[in-house]
């Protein structure tokens, strides 16, 4: 289930606040130039925690196709 | 009687609300007339914001600026924003981060590194706004610098004087650098 | 401390004030007028002064009231929604004659509007906002250091005539920072309430034609009564038509029959010309700076700026707007000082309007081309 | 009333009060001024203010510094009086509909910022002055003239409101236990801090005449045969004290006081600062 | 029931609303006003509608602005302080666009004043009480099957052109009974909100010149948003200049250039003649009076009794004052409609004013001999 | 928050809202969506209603019947809401300052009168929106632009004020136990009466850098840190419990519903008086 | 046209205002125009009170007694506070109970024992208002004793109809017992 | 102490209220004409509960001269 999803980022909706880089348990997110970049997409364990602590709804797990 | 005025654009917290005010103290402190005033607003908020000084040595009418003679922006955001306001033969000082569109235009830009040196030389990115203060007093002599110093000093938060005071020297050193690029306007 | 400083207009408010003898402040934070707060709650302490933030404007408002009913200096500065909410006790203010000052920094409106934009939308409020008859002196202030003057002003006129005094500001005024030269303003008059001296016989109501009783601090010895009901000279209740009468009358004629003392004007170029420009805080800038655009048009413009704006200085209007072919009243609002002129002006001058309420600041421009407009168009 | 007192606290050319025959104002006013005379108070110093409503008229008769507000406002007005002249007794005497309706936001915070007033609040459970509509404290069921078919709104209990609110004295007594009630003031006004005294009174007029209570000493009487003193409800059960008002102190803390803080503060400014 | 009743001013209120329509009320009482609460509790419920009362004033007011968001026709009543107290959600009704309606019953202000005791003293705040640029209607009847008519038109009008409507009162009115003749009033027509069409598409704030967008009643599939800030059509908040001129001058626009559809008023011998008196309210009932006991004297006087007060009925009295020698305005204040009088009447007619501020009502002798007196010192 | 809920509760033209990077504001309100969607409510007869504040300008985000009232009047709006039709379900959202300074008065009167409305209040501990002055919760000592040395008043505990009033429903969360926090608003949005839910959160911008509390992340951590549940609480001593929030749910109980009991009454008429 | 103005002055509780509203509501069952009010304020808080009715054939404009044809008084205070006013060749009914001064006027004084009926006859003090209604119906017979047997059905608290009927029809007797005295007054 | 004390009676500002009378523990008050009345001086214990009770200062105890 994990696997099948997708970590999406609204870049245009992302204030860069650093709160779901903070948060992530396995460090894969910083901020570049005010937004927030996934590092590397295979090391994100889709825990969704980047997803519940964001306060813009900026970065969130979607269900791949 | 001859009055400049200029415009300082960047994003909330790069403090050029404070530059604005320093430099409308420094022309105070020079005898000058000055007015200074600042974009309000969800601006403000996060976004991008503006401050406004008028300098001159007569009773300033309209204390707004509506075209500036000079622009100074540390945020692209801000340059796109206000270029199309600067005077005809106004000048646009830009921080050498923002890559700038081809355009045509009687506006001279000019780009320093000031954010970098803030960061670089100073150590600390909040003195970008002074730094900037330094590259517009030495470019254009609208203020003296003894003046800008002291209005710096007035001003800035206790305990960082001497930070403030080396930002507003690498500032004037930006310029000295490109001695042949100096404008000048004349007060008369 | 130099003499000569940059201060924003809200800070001339505070600093004025201070000047005057301000020794209470309450008040509730609303933009733009929140500086005013933050300053008094920095700057009071030193002076022997008192700021309290507190739980809405109406209770802001009381509290003045009520410090200076103990014989502090006291004002409070609100924008619009709270200058709305204030209108009872400012009634209050004015019917129990309790000198302080109310500074209203006025934003868009209605209701919330939009709360950092400019606008001069409160002038019929500021006359006109609470329930019943009664009069009110109303001073608009066109840059930061006449902020400054008219803030002590605001007070010498409160302590005088034992009534609340408004202080129009509006959103450019207010946060426009320009040199004040504190030394111009060192030997200015600061007025003092006068104190009762027969504790025996103290009348805190006496009725005094066209002028006021002293008024005695709580807790001096004098123990008199205050009530927003009709009361007699020694502020007991009192359901008595004659008294009702006479209170009334001299509530409203300290202020009318006094206008000569109290009303306050500039004027530039009112020698005659084309048109008489009427105008007033910020708006009054944007409107100089059209009159020497107009100029260069060969349009001969004069300017008349009410500082007091209530009571109108109708006296002097009626003197200098016959030597004018027309007269446009220049506001940020939809027309509203509009109305007072366009009744003083009588006869055939016409009588022309200037609005701008979008939010934004007047441009001189844009002043100046609608005047050459109606010039065009035969007005 | 003793006549000495009258003559001394009371101005006596606004008597008769304009109360209307048995309303237990007068009772409540006398408490007051017994408590305020037993404590030796400088006239000179103390300070009354009321709202508006039939008990807020008490400030005019009586001769102190007296300041007659606007409906609800009476403890903002005090706020400023206390805070600008902290050598001041403030007093704020309020009715149900006075301090429980328009005024509860006032009330809350002045019990919150535990600044040095006392509020004696006559609670006849109608609102008076305008002819007897319900207030805050009409008892459910009960009538009044905006509750022609008798009252939905929840009893508001205000000494409840004024702890939850954090006020650090609060008291009940009624217009029939007068000593009490006088005594109770007493401590509300030597007490450091905000003071609520909630003084159950009768309005034979309107609450009265509407949920026939019967003459104004029945009323009274009443308000003896429906009271408990809080030393015997402790022992009672909830069923005992169903339809019983409580009556006695209920709170009396120690927390900084408004006014001594804002002065520390200056103190604490100019050894700082200067 | 029989169709002629003896009715309380008040009650002739209660019953034109629940005619109109009214379903819900939600007040705090205040004497003179306090019977319109009453009523409306004890009849309300059987006609499906809804009564509560507030904690205050302010939230009374915004009941009725939530009530009437939810689709049913709503109104509070009040009296000078408490209508002091409902300005600021007076004001957001009016950028909210919700229809309402308020009477103020006025007593003898400032402040608590003589709260039993007649006046007409917040004539202007009802135009001007809130804060920031609007437009209102007033209503303000004469007598009590005046009310009864009036109260239906303010639901009328509030709903047609979604704004607040005031019904502004006198004690003499409120309190006065006379009859009212309900089968006069049977055939009257009761306008009700248009409703939108389409979900999709809805625009709560459709800009229609001079006119109103329909509005839905909250729940029943629209959703939108309402707010007090400048706002799209759509309801959302904006800071943009272009929009809010463009909402601002709509607001006072579809009052202002529909007066022709709001102006009431009422003629009595205005084919000319020495003196044409204006007034209003109870005070138009001693005009009558006096204007019997003149033409017994020999002074022809005419009478224009504005029935809504604001907007004026400025292009009527413009074609009628001419036809008279002079003009007195007559009003239980220090002079109010006066100044609206007095800025509409050009040229050479004097403009004077007769008024009564003590608490008590004109009487008819008294009106006549000032207009008497005016002759005999030539004026 | 998940795109779907975004794309269902939102509307998403006014994205991105107005709030500071990292501000709690849009935690809190997600928090409200995913209850909503939790109990499965249908979007047309859910309104929302708000005050002014930053907090305040979530109704404008939302795709429900949204109303951004005048500051302080929240809860009165949405009586009138409530009353005049109770098939809606009336959230309302709302300040520190909104509802706890200039509001209390509606805040304490809704209480008591037990009216079924959800008030979710954000308690950033300053006002945010005109740039960070001191609110009734701000705590001791800490700075705001009005307390430049330091607040004086006394921290308002709003729960514990909400108890005193007559609440039916209270309950405490943060923006850090955002799971805990949509249930309690589920919880009271479910409850039959008035439900007050306190949201802790963060204003980053103004409450943050003025007192040094670090970044967005940094401030949540505090949270967390700073809470204690209310169960573990009941097991902790007072000087363990000293500087922190108890968090969980502190009242729930039944009580007459305002506007049932108006039907009640309406219906008691038509048998009686028809 | 013709226009009869009356005053009904007594103490608070008397219940002279709802006397006032049943006979204007008389007036108007009969067809005729008819205006009520009262005064307010602390008066009506236990010290003296009135009621004012203006009974016409035509439109009354001004809504207010000023100079009242017909006092009605069951109280002393009210009787000295506003016999001034009544017309020339007035007429002021009074409670027997009240102890007049001597005075020369040219206005009608007289006297029933309106309270003492209520309580004696009927048992009821509180219907001395009704009492005094049927005094005034008859003696001025300005409206009809159906009518205003109607308009105090109307009004009075159910469960009360009988004793107010009774009320009346002693009010009625009273004068009927002292025929000689009727005071008339043509309505034209 | 009792024996010289005297009952007064305001007689202005008495309303008449009765509570005087209801709450006297000898019964020697009555109203007449809407005003108190002692009716036998002579009963009077002079216990002061009137004066406790009267709301309006009307009636009370003094010491006789
Ligand atoms: C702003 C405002 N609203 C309403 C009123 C009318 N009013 C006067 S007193 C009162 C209520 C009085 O009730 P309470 O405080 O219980 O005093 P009581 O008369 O019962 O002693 C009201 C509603 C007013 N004067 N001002
Ligand atoms: C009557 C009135 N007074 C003051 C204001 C200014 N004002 C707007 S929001 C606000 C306080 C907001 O604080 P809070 O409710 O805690 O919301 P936050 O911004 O912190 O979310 C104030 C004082 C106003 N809009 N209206
Ligand atoms: S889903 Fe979890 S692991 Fe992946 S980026 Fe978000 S917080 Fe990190
Ligand atoms: S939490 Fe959201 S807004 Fe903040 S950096 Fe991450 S994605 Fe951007
Ligand atoms: S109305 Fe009630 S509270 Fe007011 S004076 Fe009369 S009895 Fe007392
Ligand atoms: S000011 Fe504070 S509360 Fe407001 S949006 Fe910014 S961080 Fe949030
Ligand atoms: S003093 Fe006692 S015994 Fe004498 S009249 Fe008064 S209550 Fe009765
Ligand atoms: S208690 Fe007082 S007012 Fe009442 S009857 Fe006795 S003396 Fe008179
Ligand atoms: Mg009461
Ligand atoms: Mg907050």
């Amino acid at each position: 289930m994990v696997k099948n999803k997708e970590l999406v980022i609204i870049e245009e909706w992302c204030k860069g606040c650093g709160i779901c880089v903070e948060f992530c348990p396995v460090k894969v997110l910083e901020i570049k130039n005010d937004k927030v970049r996934l590092i590397d997409a295979d090391k994100c364990i889709k825990c969704g925690i980047c997803e519940l602590r964001c306060p813009d709804f900026a970065i969130y797990l979607e269900v791949k196709e | 009687m001859s009055t400049v005025e200029i415009r300082l654009g960047g994003s909330g917290g790069q403090g050029l609300i404070l530059a604005g005010i320093i430099l409308a103290e420094a022309a105070i402190l020079d005898g000058k007339i000055s007015v200074q005033s600042q974009s309000y607003g969800p601006e403000a908020r996060g976004g991008s914001s503006k401050a406004e000084v008028i300098i001159s040595d007569g009773y300033i009418t309209y204390p707004k600026v509506l075209r500036p003679d000079i622009l100074l922006t540390l945020a692209f955001s801000a340059y796109s924003c206000y270029k199309k306001d600067v005077k005809e033969n106004g000048m646009i000082i830009v921080d050498e981060s923002i890559i700038l569109p081809e355009e045509q235009s009687s506006v001279k830009v000019i780009q320093f590194p000031i954010i970098k040196t803030a960061q670089e030389v100073i150590g600390k990115s909040f003195v970008a706004n002074i730094v900037s203060l330094g590259v517009l007093a030495e470019l254009t002599k609208l203020v003296t610098k003894d003046s800008l110093e002291k209005a710096v000093l007035n001003r800035v938060p206790p305990g960082t004087e001497e930070i403030n005071r080396k930002a507003l020297l690498e500032g004037y050193n930006l310029v000295k650098m490109r001695g042949s690029e100096v404008w000048q306007r004349q007060m008369i | 401390m130099m003499a000569t400083r940059l201060m924003q207009g809200n800070e001339a408010v505070v600093e004025g004030a201070i000047a005057a003898g301000l020794k209470f402040y309450a008040g509730y934070p609303i933009t733009p007028s929140t500086e005013i707060a933050e300053l008094c709650a920095e700057k009071l302490p030193f002076v022997g002064g008192k700021f309290i933030q507190m739980e809405d404007e109406i209770a802001s408002m009381a509290a003045v009231i009520g410090a200076s009913l103990t014989g502090l200096k006291a004002m409070t500065a609100t924008s619009g929604p709270g200058f709305s909410l204030k209108q009872e006790n400012i009634g209050f203010a004015a019917i129990a004659e309790v000198p302080c000052v109310i500074a209203d920094v006025q934003r868009r409106g209605p209701s919330t509007g939009m709360p950092t934009s400019p606008a001069q939308g409160d002038v019929m409020q500021s006359r006109w906002g609470t329930h019943g008859d009664h009069s009110i002196i109303v001073l608009s202030p066109s840059s930061v250091k006449e902020a400054y003057y008219v803030t002590i002003q605001a007070f010498n006129l409160s302590e005088k005539y034992r009534t609340p005094v408004i202080i129009l500001m509006d959103e450019v005024i207010g946060h426009l920072r320009e040199a004040v030269n504190l030394e111009e303003y060192k030997d200015i008059e600061i007025i003092e309430r006068t104190m009762p001296q027969d504790k025996e016989n103290y009348l805190p109501y006496q009725h005094i034609e066209n002028g006021v009783a002293p008024l005695a601090p709580f807790g001096k010895g004098f123990r008199f009564h205050v009530t927003g009901l009709v009361h007699n000279e020694d502020g007991l209740p009192t359901n008595d038509p004659k008294v009702a009468e006479k209170l009334i009358e001299r509530l409203v004629g300290k202020i009318e029959n006094n206008k000569r003392d109290i009303v306050m004007f500039e004027e530039k170029y009112t020698e005659g010309g084309d048109v008489l420009i009427i105008s007033f805080g910020s708006s009054a800038r944007a409107c100089e700076a059209a009159i020497e655009n107009l100029k260069k048009e060969g349009i001969q413009a004069g300017l008349f700026r009410p500082i007091a704006i209530w009571p109108f200085p109708d006296e002097r209007l009626k003197e200098i707007y016959p030597k004018f072919k027309k007269v446009f009243v220049v506001e940020m609002n939809t027309g509203q000082l509009y109305y007072e002129v366009d009744r003083i002006v009588k006869g055939d001058t016409y009588v022309g309007k200037i609005n701008k309420f979008n939010g934004e600041f007047f441009t001189p421009c844009e002043i100046a081309e609608k005047i050459k407009e109606s010039f065009k168009n035969g007005i | 009333m003793a006549s000495e007192l009258v003559e001394k606290y009371f101005r006596k050319e606004t008597l008769p009060n304009i109360w209307c025959p048995g309303c237990s104002n007068g009772t409540v006013t006398a408490a007051i001024v017994r408590a305020i005379d037993n404590l030796g108070l400088d006239k000179d110093k103390v300070c009354i203010v009321s709202g508006i409503g039939c008990s807020s008229r008490a400030s005019g008769y009586l001769d102190f510094n007296t300041l007659h507000t606007t409906h609800g406002r009476a403890i903002a007005f005090a706020t400023g009086i206390k805070f600008a002249n902290p050598e001041l007794t403030v007093i704020v005497i309020t009715g149900d509909g006075d301090n429980a309706a328009i005024g509860g936001n006032h009330f809350i915070h002045a019990c919150r910022r535990n600044i040095d007033l006392t509020v004696v609040m006559y609670n006849n459970h109608i609102y008076g002055m305008t002819g007897g509509q319900y207030s805050p404290t009409t008892p459910r069921f009960d009538r009044a003239t905006t509750a022609p078919y008798g009252n939905i709104d929840r009893y508001f209990d205000i000494c409840k409101l004024a702890i939850g609110a954090g006020a650090t004295y609060v008291a009940r007594s009624t217009a029939y236990h007068v000593q009490q009630l006088t005594k109770l003031i007493e401590k509300g006004i030597s007490h450091k801090g905000f003071s609520f005294i909630e003084a159950l009174s009768t309005c034979p007029t309107y609450y009265g005449r509407r949920n026939k209570k019967g003459s104004p000493a029945d009323m009274l009487k009443w308000l003896k045969d429906h009271t408990v003193d809080i030393k015997q409800a402790s022992k009672m059960t909830a069923e005992e004290l169903n339809g019983k008002f409580i009556i006695g102190e209920f709170l009396n803390v120690e927390e900084p006081e408004y006014v001594e803080e804002y002065e520390k503060m200056i103190e604490n400014l100019r050894v700082n600062y200067k």
